[in-house]
């Protein structure tokens, strides 16, 4: 097995594992969290994708290297929002919490 | 088995336990310091993966900044103290279930790779030279997919303004509430005055050198932005009021000129986006530059969050 | 599989799709600048020349019956991107563009900001996202790249998820953190794809990528995990729970726009994703299995709605069923026997189930708006007596109420009737059952609202303010919209099929 | 010359990262957070000092060599400050704080 499908495969267990973390944890900014490991699990794919397409004197495919710079960076703007949220739903509740039903809400997906 | 791949599997395993210990600790403070290790793991990855470029992104961003906002949220939500509610039982295994499937299909996918695996990267290559640039990630993101980035520039803004939309509208036009946890300190002032000028050469260097070996704008406009953060978290400068012009201004020069240098590629090269003959370098490199500045600003102040006090006159 | 790569080129007027993004930009940029005050006016500049555009890039591809291409940067794709206005982008961005341009009318009683000396939070914001909309939706038409249409799909998030909590209220900023997460994770699996997709083809162009297209574990996955997310962000059912309180929380001008333009965005890159980048993948299983959730979304919605207490939480319920009838078109255009007519059929019924649910929807919510500010609640038991104070309000509300059960003329009518068509052409007649059923649940709870609000008042009523006569013509101008799209069957329907790739490979299947 | 070199190498570069062992087992069972502390920048300094020095023979240019020595004396700084940030807070809250 060589580095990259390594890497790949770390990749797809940490989507798991963040998708895991997102559908269990109902404290938001835990949920912010997995969605943030999410994340790096799908970039990390893209890093597979490019590392496998090495070629032309390259260490990898540019394309889909530059594809994850994008997408970082959306990312934390997503992230930035998402916090800025949790603080303005604490200073006004006192504490964050999504209402109680929220865990059952993303858990629609395993029903799908 | 070579040590090369022997470092590679400790790494991995490495970051599979810390990402699913960002998951299973109990305390939100914890699980952030855990996601800041992991940020740092995850450059590592990177490099690993000859991807240099992502690396320094997912150092500064992915790892620094992200963290950062994290570790300010669990300070000020003190959610150490909240008795944390679990799902049921039934929910954590139907989810485990649906992940294990997701894991399980990703897997499948990456164990077989199509027979001939398609690349862009003698194209990139081939079309690299006219561009002046030396670095292939750099010629994607500000030659043949500018689109994209000059999209993703005006995507930070907006988060910019929905940050700022959640600001109570006595705060609208005032200051974020970043140097309210500001306690100066002597080491923190000392550490303010010592570390920004090596900083900002350092930021400078790396929007500069991003040109032709890894390192570009956004890398260059983090380290800008932590700079600027320290020395207002130092208590050494305020944050700026949001409603200030120079700030405002600051924030679009550097999608705007990419834009106006976009729109003239119409007239002077032969469509939007595109670079005349000969100027595309100098272009690309002033581009940069001002995406630099306008990153670094949007950053710091993504990261010092809404408005909270009226401004004073 | 046929190795000519047809290369696309410029085509004459190709410019105009880049004006249809560039314009929201700089709009954008100006409004960060110059500041609120000025928001308001450069929207009002801004949006209407963008619906200018959009009219004449209807034309001009509804004339020359074929689509517009312009490649940016002069790189051909896969190393570039092109922009691509086939029959589909035209359809939507003119119909989008009027539903905002009116949205826009509408705002200006909340959101004005002439007289205003300072710059205010709420204008401020709510313009720069409107704009911030119409381009990402451009975007969206015109993109013809996953990987610029996921960007293209956070701009709409980031411009939509502050727009619900404007007032900052708990529960509206409940429901925007809750719909910002369902939108994140519905993202993230689209790029999943995307890059599944860039690992088995070396291209994200949707043109390039129908070329290249083979049935194979990586291409399944990649279009599972990215329909799953795009239904997050449609909130099709079972994945709808964001829905209601973020669109019945927002302002009301905020309502029409996330109700009728926003989730359309999510659901136009389904049907990219199917339609045109991996045509003839869908298999009749998977088909089925997208139309039960999409009935299953309209009667449960439907029957929900029907029990709603409050209008503007009953017309969000009603864009769950709503949305459902949209699904309805993967199972009939993708049946067991496909024939390029059924195909063509149900699309055009997707579509203009798409617009004028838009166009209705938005009409809905302002009416719902207008009621709430001149009563100061929206509780339909005591509506009582609002359709006399009101009344062009309320027959705006009840227009679009008769295009989203589907009496002729209305537009809502062309589209379900197409669909049953359909229906009887495919020999599916199980989904003919669940258009008829979701009508009738429809015209129940329309009926409700309508017979309250013509009867007695409990009380004398009081109205709290005066409702702007613009406000009411705005609503009833796209109501007016929803009733005539009945009427495109007699012209421009032709142009959805403009650019359309012949029917499906069935060898692919 | 160049075996010298490479022996001198291997050498501080695994005392380097012995001390950075070293360091990470005082992290995991020294009792509180001001011994912990002190176990990490004592080793923080001595096996990124040793591993630097053990560097340098191998660097190609002058400007690699100095970049080497940059990136240490900044975690020299950042340590020192971090540490001093974290023995105050204590001193201000409490070890547990």
């Amino acid at each position: 097995m060589n580095a990259a499908t390594l890497f790949g495969l770390c990749g797809a267990a940490l989507v798991g594992i963040g998708l895991y973390g997102l559908i269990t944890n109902p404290e938001p900014l835990r949920k912010i969290l997995a969605f943030n490991l999410l994340g790096s699990g799908v970039f990390l794919l893209f890093g597979m994708i490019a590392r496998r397409a090495a070629a032309a004197g390259l260490g990898g495919d540019p394309v889909p290297q530059a594809m994850v710079i994008t997408a970082i960076v959306v990312a934390f703007a997503a992230t930035a929002m998402a916090i800025a949220l949790v603080q303005r739903l604490a200073d006004e509740t006192g504490r964050a919490s999504i209402s109680s039903d929220s865990s059952d809400a993303v858990d629609g997906e395993g029903k799908s | 088995m070579s040590i090369a791949s022997v470092f590679d599997i400790a790494l991995v395993a490495l970051i599979l336990a810390i990402g699913a210990s960002t998951i299973l600790v109990r305390t939100a403070f914890a699980a952030v310091v855990m996601f800041a290790v992991y940020g740092l793991l995850l450059s590592i990855a990177w490099v690993r993966l000859h991807a240099v470029d992502v690396a320094l992104t997912e150092a500064a961003i992915g790892g620094g900044m992200t963290g950062l906002l994290l570790l300010g949220a669990v300070a000020r939500s003190r959610s150490d103290d909240v008795d944390r509610v679990r799902v049921g039982y039934p929910v954590r295994l139907a989810a485990g279930g649906l992940c294990a499937l997701v894991v399980a299909g990703l897997a499948i996918v990456v164990l077989h790779p199509p027979a001939a695996v398609p690349t862009l990267a003698p194209v990139v290559m081939e079309n690299l030279p006219p561009s002046g640039l030396g670095n292939p990630v750099a010629g994607v993101l500000f030659v043949f997919r500018a689109l994209d980035t000059l999209l993703e520039k005006v995507v930070v803004l907006l988060a910019l303004l929905g940050v700022w939309s959640l600001a109570p509208d006595r705060a609208w036009g005032g200051t974020p509430g970043l140097q309210v946890y500001a306690k100066p300190d002597p080491p923190l002032i000392f550490l303010a005055q010592l570390l920004p000028p090596v900083g900002i050469v350092f930021g400078i260097y790396m929007c500069w050198v991003g040109a032709k070996d890894p390192g570009g704008a956004f890398q260059g406009g983090t380290v800008l932005a932590a700079m600027w953060l320290l020395v207002i978290v130092a208590g050494l400068q305020k944050a700026p009021a949001i409603s200030r012009l120079w700030l405002r201004g600051l924030l679009i020069a550097g999608p705007m000129l990419f834009l106006a240098i976009g729109l003239a590629g119409w007239v002077f090269a032969d469509a939007f986006l595109a670079y005349p003959e000969g100027y595309a370098k100098p272009l690309i490199v002033a581009v940069e530059a001002t995406l630099t500045l306008s990153i670094a600003v949007a950053l710091a102040m993504l990261a010092a969050g809404p408005p909270e006090r009226a401004q004073q006159q | 599989m046929p190795a000519t790569t047809v290369l696309d080129a410029t085509t004459a007027d190709g410019a105009l799709l880049v004006l249809a993004i560039v314009l929201p930009v700089v709009g954008i940029l100006l409004s960060f600048v110059l500041g609120g005050r000025y928001a308001e006016r450069i929207a009002g500049v801004l949006l209407p020349a963008g619906f200018i555009v959009a009219c004449i890039i209807f034309l001009k591809v509804w004339q020359g019956g074929e689509p517009l291409i312009y490649i940016v940067g002069g790189w051909q794709p896969p190393l570039g991107i092109t922009l691509r206005a086939d029959g589909l982008s035209v359809a939507m961005m003119v119909a989008m563009a009027i539903v905002i341009c009116l949205i826009g009318v509408f705002a200006h009683a909340n959101f004005g900001s002439r007289a205003a000396s300072v710059e205010t939070r709420a204008p401020l914001v709510f313009w720069v996202m409107l704009m911030a909309i119409s381009g990402a939706m451009n975007m969206i038409f015109l993109g013809g790249d996953l990987f610029t249409l996921y960007v293209a799909l956070e701009l709409l998030t980031f411009a939509a998820v502050p727009l619900v909590c404007l007032d900052g209220r708990v529960e509206t900023l409940q429901a925007a953190l809750r719909y910002l997460l369902f939108a994140l994770l519905g993202s993230i699996l689209y790029l999943v794809g995307t890059a599944l997709l860039y690992g088995s083809y070396g291209t994200l162009d949707i043109v390039l990528m129908s070329q290249r297209v083979r049935l194979e574990p990586a291409t399944l996955a990649a279009a599972t995990l990215m329909t799953l997310g795009l239904f997050a962000k449609t909130a099709l059912f079972p994945l709808h729970l964001w829905l209601p309180p973020a669109h019945a929380g927002a302002p009301a001008a905020a309502s029409a726009v996330l109700s009728a333009v926003v989730v359309k965005g999510s659901f136009f890159l389904i049907v990219r994703l199917w339609f045109d980048a991996l045509p003839g993948l869908l298999s009749v299983a998977a088909s089925q299995l997208i139309g039960v959730l999409g009935a299953s979304a309209i009667i449960c919605g439907n029957i929900v709605a029907l029990r709603q207490k409050r209008l503007k939480l009953l017309i969000a319920y009603s864009t769950v069923a709503q949305i459902g009838y949209l699904f309805l078109m993967f199972p009939l255009a993708f049946s067991a026997d496909p024939s390029p007519h059924h195909y063509g059929d149900a699309l055009t019924a997707g579509m203009l189930q798409t617009i004028s649910h838009a166009t209705a929807k938005a009409a809905m919510f302002m009416a719902a708006g207008l009621i709430y500010a001149a009563l100061g609640h929206d509780r339909i038991s005591e509506l009582g007596g609002i359709a006399r104070a009101l009344p062009m309000t309320m027959f705006a509300f009840g227009l679009g109420g008769l295009c989203l059960i589907g009496l002729p003329p209305t537009g809502g009518f062309l589209a379900k009737w197409l669909l049953l068509e359909a229906t009887i052409a495919t020999a599916q007649w199980w989904w003919a059952i669940v258009i008829i059923a979701g009508g009738l649940l429809t015209s129940a709870y329309i009926y409700i609202v309508l017979s309250r609000t013509m009867g007695p008042p409990n009380a004398p009523l009081t109205l709290y303010a005066a409702v702007p006569k613009y406000q009411e013509v705005a609503a009833l101008g796209l109501a007016c919209l929803s009733v005539l799209l009945g009427l495109v069957a007699l012209g421009p329907i032709d142009v959805l099929q403009v650019g359309r790739p012949e029917a499906p490979m069935a060898g692919l299947r | 010359m160049s075996l010298v070199m490479d022996i001198w190498t291997i050498c501080a570069v695994s005392a380097g990262a012995l001390f950075f062992l070293a360091g990470t087992v005082g992290l995991l069972r020294f009792p509180d957070t001001l011994t912990r502390l002190h176990a990490l920048t004592k080793v923080d300094n001595l096996g990124l000092g040793l591993i630097t020095l053990g560097l340098l023979p191998q660097t190609s240019s002058l400007l690699l060599a100095v970049k080497l020595v940059i990136v240490w004396l900044l975690v020299q700084l950042s340590g020192a400050v971090v540490t001093q940030l974290v023995a105050g807070a204590i001193r201000q809250h409490g070890a547990d704080g």
